[in-house]
């Protein structure tokens, strides 16, 4: 991954405001704050099912999802949490999500791995590996269909690439002109197999896109910068020439596959992780980077992570005194038509409980 | 009435629909430049072009999920699976994404599309392309399922499945493609069959015959000579309509008639006639004279050869003795 | 009798068929190095190292399929879906090639192949990952189903079902991976249990509960407060095995009892409940003296929130209000 | 394609006797007489279901499975009759299959996409597209895990490899090292689609083997020398290394996609067709081969084609002369357990007709 580029100079970097710039790291403190937040509460037993922690990849979604414009959807996998915010949904709808409350975004119906925020272009957080990746370019192809110079970043795992989904997904993409940016979070683990353990490769991941003659690019994720300038050059691809791309971000996760994966300083060295965590976390390098440019102080860093961590913190009260759904409400939000009380919605037995 | 081809009905369902919404978009494997396997799509790609109708690759997961993705923003495709027995490499495009994206989302998405092709047996391509998974779709809450046995049924169901706003699958037959039936002229104006509605094609005051798709056809040949043989006088419930169900027309019917036989090509474990039977024995329980009887295909994947496979199938042979089974 | 948890009556049950016959091979995803996402399979690739128990890439039909195709060589293997669920990525190799290879090769092969994870709702974990697809594949002739409930049948129908020369999907449960139950020792000898035949968890006279799976625990435990509460006496029908069905087991319940009620995680459109219901209703029509009740899934995707799961789910409260309802 | 490499001059086809060559002419005059003989009876409704014939194929099942050894395995899609034949089936079973008659290899249940005979490694005749595809990878797999020297050739056509579960295959073959060698039968067309309007791809379509760093060749299928060199070269890395190759084989079908495909001279060119029959048809090529290296002659060559009619003609009279499976037999073949009438077979309801 050497590489002699400054990716600081690159146009849609320079266009950065130091305020922008700030606002990138407010976000990525943010976005681990909330999920530092959750862990008291799910051990607690105050939330169900699965959690998986993004902790560690942060700069993947947050570099990314800078750069989306109105017609740009998002749409990713079960560990959707950074997504979600960094498309500008709140901690409040996201932290109820995970109590599993009426006032969540998808209503307590969904949990972690299902935010949703269409009305921010965030198309969720899907638990069936794989399974989002035709729905990512199904709304690639939305936007192009209707005329509008749009694209979808669709986010799948290292693990996920082995899916047949995804590779009919590819072949449709080059072969349709769909606008879809694929990006690989390339974490080195699915679980608790190594990516050499799941995937037979030459090179990169990535890589694989050349047998759909398709272009593809890898990304050192842990820098801010670097994410951007490949990602705007994938996203103008997809703008000016309808075509898809497919970028490997190599990252990392600090915890387990999912809270309760409690193996996973079994597949991995505890040196591994503690050199990630040390010398690569994308949040403490983009504050070094801001302070070194002289946007930011330690200090000012510092209350924008107390204010991040209060805001954490108030989500999780939010979510606690909110009301759960009521058993009625499983009916709801099945069918549009029913919801809606139209003619076809009240026509003919749609639900078959005794 | 004129009379034209179910295949020319769906054709001029597609047309039409194709003229009312500009969101609407056919998509499939040869659906576009060669007119489709079975011609329904017959010369829409001539007139729409190549925006509003696609051929797609061999890869029913991709492409399906690409038309759940695309409503899930306002298109409205609808989608050919060549032979609905494809479904299985589409499974999870089409029972997860498609049925649960709404509710795991609470509300936020919809998903307005339509999946058709023809499902049925009798042709003769064995157990891998006769699946008939009418009920096996039914059975996912959010999922709407209709299977037409008529030209009309089929234009006035696809036009409703196309306007509705949650997945419609709709189950096409390829023995039927080629019965004419009449069907209103578009100049008459249009044409639409809500859904959730059953028909009774035939009255009836002994047995109730409750059917759908092709097997509306044993139900009535049966009743015309279980009339004129027997004396007995059959309705024939034509449900139409999978989910939403018609539960009153079922009810009602068999009310009147105290005695039900389902006919129904899929087949017996978990079919669409269990499900029927289940809610006719929990409503209308005490009006029953004799057990509900089923003609099924027989229990087994279905058989190649021509000479054997009718015998797999339900016909109006089976189902006079099923009738008179209980008479 | 010594105590043991399902998961590790499982985990015997393998260790035990791959001693027995060097034919036999576990694979999944994480099932070798990670000792099974549920820990089922901990110990066995550490003791039978990589030929024998192999981990797998997350590419269900590629494995699964796989599988089948060396099943046909003789090969035995022993799938695990990390959850059943993701069954609808694999669905064709498990519908088409499982089921129906051996009929379309009018018998040339077989396919000794069991397929095996945890089915069931109840841990929060959303609609795409709580499917019970019990009903779904028993619907496909060619295919076995079994559902054990305790920690011996999960032993004895794991071990029948690797021996057994046709493809045989288990359904565990992650609810019930940690539940202790008595298992003979296996220095008392080799301990199987018939796939097809029903146990009889609790005799009555009053009603017959019929269920599988976790719902079996259920219907004990109402039946414990009919009695004490009510003074019903419930007998509780184990089905263990949907297909092959003991259904002479529970039409002579109903036939001693007159009255049913069937308990069911599966979603009630055409599921195995509505299977069941119609079979009783059919051979025990003269004998039943109210309609059938079933208890089921509430019929909406899985919904998240874990105040909420619990009331879709069956519970012995709605089997108890059930029975009074027809009692 | 082109290629200075003499392929008659390598060890595999130098082998050969004059006896063999011989043979191998025969079996392709008998696929092609065998096919041609199915269009009448077909025509006049005396066979069901689709018909997908092969000619203009012929050698490439005819070459690639002439390498076989008793642990290599043999598994096609539903365009199977050649390959049946090359496997050693008798055209007798094949023709009364076609027919539907108890005395067809799969007595009837099958039909023209699903020809099976086991004890000669012919593992079927597959009609969900790439639905084989896993199935190869196991008969490969099984033959390893049984500690055999064996390999499976797996093979499907152009537009088959855009299926998921082939993908997944290939990563699952590179992975685990397991000998099996996909042929892509490379005809042009998927139905009415050219390969252009199917696959997006780089050269070939072979080449996509390279996302899984697996090796792959390309063969032109006319030429039958070529065909045995270069998937014995294949069969030597599964049998010796345990490694899995794509082969793609470029062919041509002279009739539609199946018989009822009308379409066929609409989206091909009558001259394409033309031009393939008259120049690069791989039985009159062997043909004039073996007459040009003076193991035959014209009349010699006649003899063999006149037994192979009669041969074909022969088998379906013995097709039509013979009974049909009973009603009864339909719920034979469904469970092993059932027919061969165990204990667990005959335990408990296994079919739930009324
Ligand atoms: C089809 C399917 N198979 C298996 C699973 C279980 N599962 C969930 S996440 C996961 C690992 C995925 O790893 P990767 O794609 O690398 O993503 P990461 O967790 O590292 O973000 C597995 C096996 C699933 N949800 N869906
Ligand atoms: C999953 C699936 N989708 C679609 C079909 C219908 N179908 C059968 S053959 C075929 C074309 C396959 O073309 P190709 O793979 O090139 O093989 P060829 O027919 O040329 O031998 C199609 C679309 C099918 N059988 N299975
Ligand atoms: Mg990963
Ligand atoms: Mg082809």
């Amino acid at each position: 991954m050497a590489t002699t580029t400054d990716y600081s100079q690159v146009p849609i970097n320079q266009q950065l405001s130091a305020d922008d710039k700030i606002d990138l790291y407010r976000l990525l403190a943010r976005i681990r704050r909330f999920e530092q937040a959750t862990q008291k509460p799910y051990s607690q037993g105050k939330m169900g099912g699965f959690l998986h922690l993004y902790i560690g990849q942060e700069s993947v979604a947050v570099g990314t999802v800078s750069l989306c414009g109105p017609h740009d959807h998002v749409i990713t996998a079960y560990r959707c949490h950074a997504h979600a915010l960094a498309c500008g949904m709140g901690m409040n709808e996201c932290m109820a999500e995970l109590f599993g409350k009426a006032t969540g975004c998808s209503k307590g119906k969904g949990g972690s791995m299902h935010f949703f925020a269409p009305d921010k272009n965030f198309w969720g957080g899907h638990g069936i590996v794989g399974g989002q990746t035709p729905l990512g370019l199904g709304l690639a192809f939305g936007e192009k269909y209707k005329g509008n110079k749009g694209a979808c970043i669709c986010y799948m795992g290292d693990g996920a690439i082995n899916q047949g989904a995804f590779h009919e997904s590819l072949n449709i993409a080059e072969l349709h002109d769909i606008p879809v940016v694929y990006v690989i979070e390339n974490n080195g683990y699915s679980m608790g197999t190594s990516q050499k353990r799941s995937s037979a490769f030459k090179d990169t991941l990535a890589k694989r896109a050349e047998a759909y003659d398709m272009a593809w690019d890898t990304v050192n994720g842990e820098d801010l910068y670097e994410v951007r300038a490949k990602t705007q050059e994938a996203l103008d691809r997809a703008h000016n020439e309808s075509k898809p791309t497919v970028l490997e971000i190599f990252t990392y996760r600090y915890y387990g596959h999912s809270v309760a994966d409690a193996n996973h300083k079994k597949y991995r060295t505890p040196e591994e992780i503690a050199d990630y965590k040390n010398n690569h976390d994308p949040v403490v390098l983009w504050k070094n980077q801001l302070i070194s440019e002289g946007l930011l102080t330690d200090e000012g860093a510092k209350a924008i992570d107390k204010e991040a961590k209060q805001e954490a913190a108030a989500s999780v009260k939010f979510a606690e005194e909110s009301p759960n759904p009521t058993v009625e409400s499983i009916f709801e939000d099945v069918y549009w038509e029913v919801d809606n009380q139209t003619e076809a919605g009240t026509t003919g037995r749609h639900f078959f409980n005794d | 009435m004129r009379e034209i081809e179910y295949r020319d009905a769906l054709n001029e369902a597609f047309d039409e629909e194709l003229a009312r919404d500009e969101n609407v978009v056919l998509m499939g494997e040869e659906v576009a430049q060669y007119n489709g396997a079975y011609k329904v799509t017959r010369g829409l790609w001539d007139k729409w072009g190549d925006k509003r109708v696609m051929d797609m690759p061999i890869s029913e997961a991709g492409f399906i999920g690409m038309g759940v993705g695309a409503s899930m923003l306002g298109v409205r495709p609808v989608m050919e699976l060549m032979f609905w027995s494809f479904h299985s490499v589409a499974f999870d495009q089409l029972v997860n994404n498609a049925a649960n994206v709404r509710y795991m989302s609470g509300g936020l998405c919809s998903c307005p599309i339509v999946m058709r092709g023809p499902a049925n047996g009798g042709t003769n391509v064995g157990a891998t392309h006769s699946h008939t998974p009418e009920g096996l779709f039914a059975a996912f809450p959010g999922l709407k399922v209709v299977s037409p046995a008529t030209a009309a049924d089929a234009k006035g169901l696809m036009k409703t499945a196309i306007r509705d706003n949650d997945p419609v699958y709709v189950m096409e037959n390829t023995l039927l493609y080629g019965v004419k039936g009449p069907v209103p002229d578009p100049a008459d104006g249009d044409f639409t069959i809500p859904l959730g509605v059953a028909d009774i094609k035939r009255e009836g005051t002994d047995v109730s015959l409750i059917a759908h798709g092709r097997s509306v056809l044993h139900a009535l040949e049966a009743a015309e000579q279980l009339q004129a043989e027997h004396g007995i006088s059959a309705e024939v419930v034509d449900l139409r309509s999978i989910r939403p169900l018609d539960q009153d027309a079922i009810i009602q019917s068999v009310k009147k008639t105290n005695r039900a036989v389902l006919v129904d090509e899929s087949k017996p474990f978990c079919g669409v006639s269990a499900q029927i039977t289940t809610l006719i024995q929990e409503y209308a329980f005490d009006y029953l004279d004799a057990p509900i009887k089923r003609v099924c295909s027989l229990d087994a994947p279905a058989i190649y050869s021509p000479a054997v496979e009718p015998a797999q199938l339900p016909s109006a042979d089976k189902v006079i003795k099923a009738v008179l089974s209980i008479s």
